[in-house]
């Protein structure tokens, strides 16, 4: 028994002075904020433990042309002023070469002004269309844009042959810049907007909403939230007894949906990332492999069920993992490495930035679901 | 017109919600004077009980429900005794932070215990919706407006004709009188508190079917039954209960004939107007200000 | 039944009663009238129908068993209440109107029956609150300290140091008012009254809780007071303290005027020992 | 008088000391910052104080003026491109012209109901900030806020913003001085000491109220403006009804009628979640009991709290010595 632990000992002293560890090169420090507790909790835990387990992964393999990665997470409980006093502790504090998150778009854009002014790259894993447009040099994001999941839906609508929708939002950044794309692009699709209402996030019924939505004719409804709020929506607009189809956003991609809404789920059609649907994608996708080896590694460590938003911060390691390669910790050069990404196959999707595209993805990065059964159903 | 009465009956509905919830905090009012601030957090571990008593361990309805009152109502007498009957001096400012500390204590707990996910409940009688002129009602709202008239009336019942209530009201009204002629107040304050936080548990079992419960559902909860309780006029139960349904309605109402992104700040706009013109809520017992 | 009688007893006796004769309450000089003052509380009648006057410079005193309405008398001379019917004029203006503040910048002051100092003020500054109405410095006054200001603020304190050494209290001026024994409360509510310049003080028994020492000392205060040409008000249980020093004594019970007269007049006055011993 | 004259001077030399210390000595951007976040919190808590500590009056609605102040400043500048410091002017103008519309009829209120009033105007100027969303951004939050110049020195280091945060501190905590050993102060310390012997020697007490109320007020929207700047983004979720619950805990947890006390109670506020993020998922449950556990032993604030038990040991070291 000692004489093992002796053996430990002086073979673990061994490998500390082996050469590799002498010539060990400094860490490479990443920072992370995410609002891992609060109100956007759903988004910032999966991602924080996705960006956790990457880095984990990252090291196992050797990390980056040899550095080792350090996270530094913090949480920004999805509060502005949390975010900035996190994104100074970051910059100033923990020096890191560049940071992944936030999780939502208040977040993100209360820090974009102190990232560019401290010229580190910031991957942003929020839906909100005004992080990257227009364009600031410093600033990434994985999560594909509203703009992209309004186009999805409002093609299927189209296709239906449907003009008038109703609009229903929640009453927070995520609804409200939902609901701007879904007024913008309206004419696009020749679709007229019917009626437009929004609901609170923490509201136990919307039944005067979809009254009013009901009393304008309209023959879709588009709601536009995150849970728990749209699975009220779902419930109620079967008790109005509304027959007519409820499209939902992919704000609500996750299964919590379907056991929320519970019946009512059924026939909902909604787009989201393929990592919700991964088991059914063709063979040749691309995404397919990707998305498989995440859920297992994911599962194995967390034992949950992976979840859309912790993809954008899978893709948003691996791309900054890939653009620190080489680099030598020269922030102008991961910026660089970044902005000239091509061809990088995602969870979230195929990213190809460029000096105009921060965001870099393509409707492609959408599959429209239907809810039969109470499972996913891939709509072709 | 078939749109009101729909508007009117969304607005009974989440009023329910609200006058339940209200009735507990009046009530908790009119036997220790204090307004609780973490009583929606006791709404919370109502719904968050009946969660995991009835659709996970799969209990039958009346003793996970027995259970779920349970839960809240010894949480409530941990709470008066550890936090509120500790506190050095009972000023009222001092016991209402003391109380928003223990709010953000419970959703922290709740948290950590349940998670951060919110959960579904299904109804308790599982039938489709009632058409009453071309408007749909929902069986579950009856049952919270069942249950918000059975609390209030309860409670009146026991403040106002039981000896133990009566006793109660006495230590509200002058703690070294009541406590001269026999009464023993620590004991009332703690049954009081007990009741209240029982009555938010009761209230949160028969919401959690309607929305959706998680660990931060209490805060909005609480506020908005804050709200009913002072627009009905404090320690008064039916105040307390038409301050809710009149709530719920103002904002139904707001949302469907004006815009529902303001319809908080419409219902909120004619509550202030109703304090103005009655500055003790609409039932209050006029007092004359003594000197 | 008995206040029917007591009432035309009073009547008789005292033959002046002010019901009798209106045009005696609108005497240009009188400082106060009260003309059929009313005031209900739920179903309870706390003031029926009360009317008198009082001439300035007199110290009236205010007696009746308790519960005859003598603190809600107050409360509508100084405008907390208002009466439900009938009125109050001062220096024979009607005051219905007036805020409370007004009446006591037109010269109304009064005391607590319980000692309401500002307990964690020194008792300068009690004093100095109670000069508010007589001094002007505002929120900008306060900010900018304009040389007038400064000017007013000294001004204010050393009338307010002199009004202590009027009461007897110099030595506690910097103590917190909580800190001090009841007795030299009571006086220090007198003092801040003073501090207000008013003609009319109304005093709510001021002897309560003293000891025949205090109160002795409480008199002379008050005969002083007199000096200074206010008209006092006082209600007051210690008979020997409200007979000795008032010039008028005005009886009340269960909010009726029972009897009115001088000191003399109203001891020997049947119905006012009728109330106070007789019914018990 | 003298004494206490000299005692204020010795007490505002010492800050003003430690203000010069802090902003010269520390050098890490991010202690600067969580500094200045802590001038800028006292200074809504000050404002508070005199409203609760000293008129006695709750308001659970303050956090709309502090974003009132942060709105007005974000438009006038960002959209309009006025000068700040002209922005600065009308947001207190602003500011000071709700209050009064505002505080004329809900300072009638009292005690609960005044908390229900002041809540309800909070909760509808919040939901004004995001729904108006032409002007305000909505919920996603405005964006492009300037940065503060003056002259030749710009507000974008750190050390400087802190510098410019501290001396309106050190400004907003003479002016409260000042009011309070005024006739306006005592006035308004005696209605907290009993509002009916006040309104009996002749305070005007609903018009003293709402000056303070509008004082305040001003106090906010100074604190929102320096916020806006120096974050340069703002959305609403950062002036809602849990801003101004968290701004009547830091007057009450420092310790009300007590100019310290709101500097106490701000720091105390601001630092903590910034020590208890080590605790992650426990960070409620540690504040919360923190929160508690003060107020259960130190009803009085932290500042009448630690003066008490620092005596108390004094004394007791006096005992042991004897």
């Amino acid at each position: 028994m000692l004489l093992r632990k002796t053996t430990i000992v002086v073979l673990a002293i061994l490998l500390c002075l082996s050469p590799a560890v002498l010539l060990a090169k400094p860490v490479y420090k990443i920072g992370g904020i995410f609002s891992s507790t609060g109100r956007a909790s759903f988004l910032g835990d999966p991602e924080k433990k996705t960006m956790e387990m990457m880095v984990e992964k990252i090291n196992a393999a050797g990390g980056i042309d040899g550095h080792m990665l350090q996270a530094v997470i913090y949480d920004s409980e999805g509060d502005p002023a949390k975010a900035v006093s996190a994104v100074n502790k970051l910059i100033h504090k923990d020096k890191v070469l560049a940071i992944i998150g936030p999780s939502t778009t208040p977040t993100t854009l209360a820090i974009v002004n102190f990232v560019e002014r401290a010229q580190l790259p910031l991957i942003s894993c929020a839906a909100g269309v005004k992080i990257t447009s227009p364009v600031k040099p410093w600033v990434f994001k994985t999560a594909q844009s509203d703009l992209l999941a309004v186009a999805a839906v409002y093609q299927h609508i189209q296709a239906r042959g449907i003009k008038k929708i109703g609009i229903i939002t929640v009453a927070n950044s995520f609804g409200e810049s939902g609901k701007n794309q879904l007024l913008a692009q309206a004419p696009d699709f020749g679709l007229e907007v019917v009626q437009a209402e929004s609901f609170g996030a923490k509201d136990t019924d919307t039944t005067a909403q979809l009254t009013k939505i009901k009393s304008a004719a309209p023959e879709a409804i588009v709601c536009w939230g995150t849970n728990p709020g749209p699975a009220v929506v779902a419930k109620n607009v079967k008790q109005l007894k509304l027959d007519i189809p409820l499209y939902q956003s992919h704000g609500v991609a996750s299964p919590k949906f379907i056991e929320l809404a519970g019946d009512a789920a059924e026939g909902i059609i909604l787009p989201t990332g393929k990592i919700l649907v991964t088991g059914l994608l063709p063979e040749d996708d691309v995404q397919k492999k990707i998305l498989e080896d995440y859920q297992v590694d994911y599962q194995a460590k967390y034992k949950g069920n992976v979840s859309g938003f912790g993809g954008y911060a899978f893709d948003a390691v691996n791309l900054l993992a890939k653009a620190l390669k080489g680099s030598n910790g020269d922030k102008n050069k991961i910026r660089r490495a970044l902005e000239s990404m091509a061809h990088h196959v995602g969870a979230t999707g195929e990213f190809n930035f460029s000096a105009q595209d921060h965001n870099g993805l393509a409707p492609s990065a959408f599959v429209m679901v239907e809810i039969k059964g109470g499972t996913w159903k891939l709509i072709k | 017109m078939q749109e009101i009465i729909q508007y009117l009956f969304s607005g009974i509905t989440t009023g329910a919600i609200y006058a339940v919830i209200a009735v507990g905090l009046s009530m908790l009012y009119s036997s220790t004077e204090l307004i609780n601030f973490a009583h929606g957090e006791f709404v919370m571990l109502g719904a968050m009980a009946i969660v995991t008593l009835w659709v996970h361990m799969a209990l039958p309805l009346p003793l996970a429900f027995a259970g779920a009152v349970a839960l809240g109502c010894c949480m409530g007498l941990l709470f008066e005794r550890l936090a509120i009957r500790t506190a050095r001096t009972p000023q009222p400012i001092v016991l209402v932070i003391i109380t928003v500390g223990a709010s953000i204590f419970l959703r922290g707990v709740a948290m950590i215990v349940w998670g951060k996910d919110p959960f579904s409940v299904p109804a308790f009688s599982r039938h489709d919706s009632i058409e009453i002129a071309g408007a749909a009602l929902l069986p579950q709202s009856i049952w919270i407006v069942g249950a918000a008239v059975l609390l209030a009336g309860g409670i009146h019942f026991f403040l106002k004709k039981t000896l133990t209530g009566k006793a109660m009201v006495a230590c509200a009204v002058n703690k070294k009188a009541a406590w001269l002629t026999g009464i023993p107040s620590e004991k009332m304050g703690i049954l009081a508190f007990a009741v209240s936080t029982g009555s938010g548990a009761v209230a949160g079992i028969f919401i959690a079917p309607i929305t959706m419960s998680s660990y931060d559902m209490g805060t909005m909860l609480g506020l908005k039954g804050f709200c009913a309780a002072m627009i009905g006029g404090l320690g008064s139960l039916w105040g307390a209960f038409a301050g809710g349904i009149l709530l719920g309605v103002l904002e139904s109402l707001g949302a469907g004939l004006i815009s529902s992104g303001l319809k908080d700040a419409i219902a909120f706009i004619l509550l202030l107007l109703i304090l103005y013109i009655c500055p003790g809520g609409l039932f209050s017992a006029k007092e004359a200000k003594r000197f | 039944m008995v206040t029917d009688s007591v009432k035309a007893f009073s009547k008789q006796s005292l033959g002046s009663c002010d019901i009798e004769c209106p045009k005696d309450i609108t005497r240009s000089h009188d400082i106060l009238n009260v003309r059929n003052l009313t005031k209900m509380f739920g179903g309870v009648t706390a003031q029926d129908d009360i009317s008198f006057s009082i001439e300035p410079g007199i110290v009236c005193g205010l007696i009746g068993p308790n519960g005859a309405g003598k603190t809600t008398l107050f409360n509508m001379i100084t405008g907390i209440y208002r009466p439900d019917s009938g009125q109050v004029l001062f220096n024979g203006r009607p005051t219905r109107k007036m805020a409370v503040h007004q009446l006591v910048r037109a010269g109304i002051a009064r005391t607590f029956q319980h000692v309401e100092l500002f307990g964690s003020m020194t008792l300068l500054e009690n004093v100095l609150v109670g000069m508010h109405v007589r001094t002007k410095s505002g929120f900008w006054g306060a900010v900018t300290r304009m040389p007038w200001v400064m000017r007013e603020e000294r001004r204010a304190r050393e009338k307010a140091m002199d009004l202590l050494e009027f009461t007897g209290l110099t030595q506690y001026a910097h103590r917190p008012a909580g800190d001090l024994p009841v007795g030299r409360q009571k006086m220090a509510e007198i003092a801040r009254a003073l501090a207000s310049e008013p003609k009319l003080l109304l005093l709510d028994e001021p002897a309560a809780g003293l000891n025949p020492v205090e109160t002795e000392a409480l008199g002379k205060l008050i005969q002083r007071v007199k000096e200074r040409a206010v008209t006092m008000m006082l209600v007051e249980h210690d008979m020997s303290l409200a007979m000795g020093i008032s010039d008028k004594v005005i009886v009340l019970d269960r909010g009726k005027k029972l009897a009115e007269g001088s000191p003399r007049e109203v001891q020997n006055n049947q119905a006012v020992m009728e109330a106070y011993l007789g019914r018990g | 008088m003298d004494d206490n004259k000299k005692k204020q001077w010795t007490e505002n030399t010492i800050f003003l000391v430690v203000i010069l210390g802090c902003g010269l000595g520390v050098d890490n951007t991010y202690y600067l910052q969580i500094m200045t976040f802590i001038g800028i919190n006292t200074l809504l808590a000050l404002g508070l104080n005199m409203l609760m500590g000293y008129a006695g009056q709750v308001s659970l609605g303050h956090a709309a003026f502090y974003g009132i102040g942060a709105y007005t400043t974000a438009i006038l500048s960002g959209t309009y491109g006025i000068s700040p410091w002209a922005a600065l002017v009308c947001a207190v103008s602003c500011a000071v012209f709700i209050a009064f519309v505002v505080g004329l009829p809900t300072l009638k209120l009292s005690g609960y109901y005044l908390g229900m009033g002041t809540l309800g105007f909070g909760m509808i100027v919040n939901i004004l900030f995001r729904e108006w969303s032409t002007v305000t951004g909505g919920s996603s939050g405005f964006v492009g806020i300037p940065m503060l110049e003056a002259g030749p020195v710009s507000f974008m280091s750190g050390r400087n913003y802190f510098f410019l945060v501290w001396m309106v501190v050190l400004v907003a905590v003479l002016l409260c001085r000042r009011i309070l050993s005024s006739r306006m102060g005592r006035a308004l310390r005696s209605i907290h000491d009993g509002e009916n012997a006040s309104l009996a020697v002749g305070v005007n007490t609903h018009f003293l109220k709402l000056q303070i109320f509008m004082f305040s007020a001003a106090l906010g929207a100074v604190a929102g403006f320096l916020y806006a700047h120096f974050v340069m983004f703002i959305s609403p979720e950062s002036f809602g009804f849990m801003v101004s619950v968290k701004m009547v805990t830091m007057v009450v947890i420092g310790g009300m009628a007590s100019v310290w006390g709101a500097l106490l109670g701000a720091s105390l506020l601001t630092l903590l979640p910034e020590v208890l993020h080590g605790f992650a998922e426990y960070e409620m449950i540690i504040f919360g009991l923190i929160l508690m556990v003060v107020m259960i032993f130190m009803p009085q604030g932290l500042t009448r709290g630690l003066l008490d038990i620092y005596e108390h040991s004094r004394k007791r070291d006096k005992r042991h010595g004897n």
